[in-house]
């Protein structure tokens, strides 16, 4: 793993990735941490529409430090800022739009993706604290749900399995992850891989993989700039 | 971002034979006549569409608005909860013909119904309508004591609204007793088309206040003037034929 | 019936004692016709707030002909008028408001109550185009339904009855039926006479009525200015 | 009718042991600092209440609020969506103890659990958590060919929220994410006390903009400069002690 390892993408190579696929006037939900990095990235003259669980559509960018209004927060409770065109609904109609279907992209961190879709992202097991957030009902609902996530663990193991073997989010329910070293689709229960780092084997790129890498088509170079 | 349609032709072009229609108003308040006229336009000068299925409290009133869109013959079903109105002939003549096919709702389960399918809500329960012939076919289950109908989530291929104001965002206030509907049709419907008086820029709306987020929202056209169907009514106004 | 039908109370004076019951402060949603007659007749002192299916809470008196404003109507498509205070709110928060408990009273016209209390109110049968708008929602969530009524039909069939004929609105939801000769709780499955009018025997009153009228305690006498 | 309350003692007065109370905020946003901060003073000047099942969607921060009615130890049982938060040892160590009871609800499902609450819906179906651990023990049905799981309406005996302004009959509006919960709690509770920065007269506000309609607000009591919760947080608040 050393070999590579300092081709990896930063988290904000990731999030930059990620971000090149949001279409223009996609609304779009960004889940806490590193999927909130994808907001930085919008290409030049595509409009995104953000959308917060605890109820604010089409939101800004964070305000400068000292200039925060804490009752103008987004669902990582970090402060936010105005944009023309906010509105401002409860809970239950920010949820209306999440379940709904009315959200074009969700994107969210994950624990483990399974080949089928499923989702653990919110419980490392019995031990902690269990708290789960809108992560639920994020995966059910926006037509597409992305995740972002390290191809492996902190300790070299793999996130992208066969099964999850964690507490699940939700069935079925991913269709693409951006991880640190490839571009995967999931596809008829099977990881499709569309793009990869050039310096990476698909030997290696399998062996840091949970579960079979079928590729249909092209496999493109994921290449993203510093950022 | 701009949802703004150029005009009401091409406001209502999408809507196709056999689809559902969900159209916001109760009585003439909040029914976007306009909008309706359009349709009739279309089907006038080209045979479509028709077999729509149309989701409104009522049956429409006089030869104005829905009760023209359902005298043209386009529409084979209405969902609704009152379709007795003052001056009902129209649905009442074809209803009686057998050339209408009605679905009738309790109104509160009409609006939870239409917001359900907006909130990704498949089914409900709900005390209305139990132990009556409108829950005839329908699941019964008890909580806590006491019985409740099951009810399902009603969806819409297109939802035709009316609105005070609009952002080119789709952010949408609405007039007094005319927002009825149209908030819970905004969400329901895959194609949501709104008329409004005026549109105006993003930023122009009080964040605050906006009752419908741009995101349930697909079009807006501006109708700078619109018809308010109780006087049109009161004038004996028919559509296509305006005698005033 | 002739010896006594000069003193029924008119559908006026109905109105008048159903609203004699209606507690300062209520929130009362009043059925089309007969039961929105209530509203002229509030005791003085007392503040009532109405509420309207169509998304109306806190609305006023009809404005003068010539001066309505066609967006601002209640359930029955009449015109109303704004007062300090009124708040407006789209259908499924009209009826949260409805189902969820919300509303001390609501008031309804009927064809026929049963002893039980089950309300027929929407439908005369298979004949003509069947309505029925929120009725089968406001019988359910009121703290009290009340029925405003004539106590027979017009060719002087009772309407208060052991059972409904007609199709139902709703079972066992009516707690106090107002008529133009008497004012009925429904208790544990029975009619309980309350007032009549004093001109009116239990005979005839019994005679007028489908079902066994229980006395509990004192009948007071039913009256009712004119108005 | 005027539905002002006096002072804070009085708004939480009613609130009794075993009762279960809803309160607002997400994180600091909304939260309702100085009537939880009564309703700890309430406590510790008379013991009670105590025993009380409180429903928010976090844990709080810090050791004010929401953190410092938990570390009173008046709450036995907290249903939240995420208790997990920056500076959580409050809880956290409660929970670990055996000391407090969780009930973890996906927020949306919350969400909805109270609206239904409020709105007479006994249960619904969602999507959400099927097939998770928090679906184990509910009932599952299918609609369309699609699975999801049935959830029951929330209900409390007392909502605690905090808004921006309110009248004298009781409507509301609220100041940006600050609403969240609050239009919700407002209607599921059997009383709902609001901490609003102004009251104002009837007619104040505008009829369109009123978020929460006053027949789902019981009282209304002034706190003209609400303490941001987050702001205390940040300044090593500690309550009742506040050491800043």
């Amino acid at each position: 793993m050393s070999a590579h390892s300092t081709t990896r993408l930063t988290p904000a190579q990731m999030a930059w990735r990620a971000a090149q696929d949001i279409a223009d006037g996609a609304y779009v939900n960004l889940g806490i941490g590193l999927p909130e990095m994808v907001a930085r990235f919008q290409p030049p003259g595509r409009e995104v529409i953000f959308h917060t669980e605890n109820g604010i559509l089409g939101f800004g960018e964070a305000p400068p430090p000292g200039e925060e209004d804490w009752d103008l927060i987004n669902a990582g409770k970090k402060a936010v800022t105005l944009k023309p065109g906010t509105a401002f609904f409860h809970h239950a109609d920010s949820f209306a739009m999440v379940r709904g279907g009315h959200l074009d992209v969700a994107i969210l961190g994950a624990f483990q993706v399974s080949e089928s879709g499923d989702l653990a992202n919110w419980s490392t097991g019995p031990k902690g604290v269990p708290a789960v957030g809108g992560a639920m009902d994020l995966v059910h609902g926006a037509k597409q749900v992305a995740v972002i996530t390290d191809h492996t663990t902190k300790d070299g193991k793999p996130k992208l399995l066969e099964a999850c073997t964690l507490p699940l989010t939700g069935v079925a329910c991913v269709t693409r992850v951006y991880t640190n070293l490839a571009v995967v689709d999931i596809e008829g229960g099977r990881f499709v891989l569309r793009e990869k780092l050039p310096a990476l084997s698909m030997d290696e790129l399998q062996s840091l993989t949970g579960a079979t890498l079928h590729v249909m088509g092209a496999v493109a170079d994921l290449n993203a700039p510093e950022v | 971002m701009d949802k703004t349609l150029p005009d009401l032709a091409t406001a209502v072009a999408g809507i196709e034979d056999g689809m559902s229609v969900m159209i916001g108003g109760f009585g003439g308040s909040g029914a976007p006549v306009e909008l309706i006229h359009a349709l009739i336009d279309r089907f006038r000068a080209t045979g479509h569409p028709k077999g729509l299925t149309v989701v409104n409290n009522n049956a429409g009133n006089g030869h104005v608005g829905l009760a023209a869109l359902i005298e043209t013959g386009m529409v084979a079903k209405l969902i609704c909860s009152f379709p007795r109105s003052s001056d009902p002939v129209v649905f009442t003549e074809m209803y009686r013909a057998g050339k209408i096919e009605l679905e009738l709702v309790p109104q509160g389960t009409l609006a939870e119904r239409i917001r359900a399918g907006g909130a990704g809500i498949p089914a409900f329960y709900t005390p209305s309508s139990f132990g009556t012939d409108l829950a005839e076919g329908k699941p019964v289950a008890e909580f806590d004591g006491r019985s409740y109908v099951q009810e399902r989530w009603l969806k819409a291929d297109y939802a035709l609204v009316k609105a005070y104001k609009g952002d080119k965002l789709g952010n949408l206030i609405y007039r007094m007793a005319g927002r009825n509907f149209g908030p819970l049709m905004c969400t329901a419907a895959a194609t949501t088309i709104v008329q409004v008086s005026q549109i105006v820029e993003p930023g122009a709306l009080d964040p605050e206040a906006v009752v419908t987020p741009g995101i349930f929202v697909q079009g807006v056209v501006e109708v700078a003037n619109p018809a308010q169907e109780e006087a049109l009514i009161r004038a004996k106004a028919v559509y296509p034929e305006v005698a005033q």
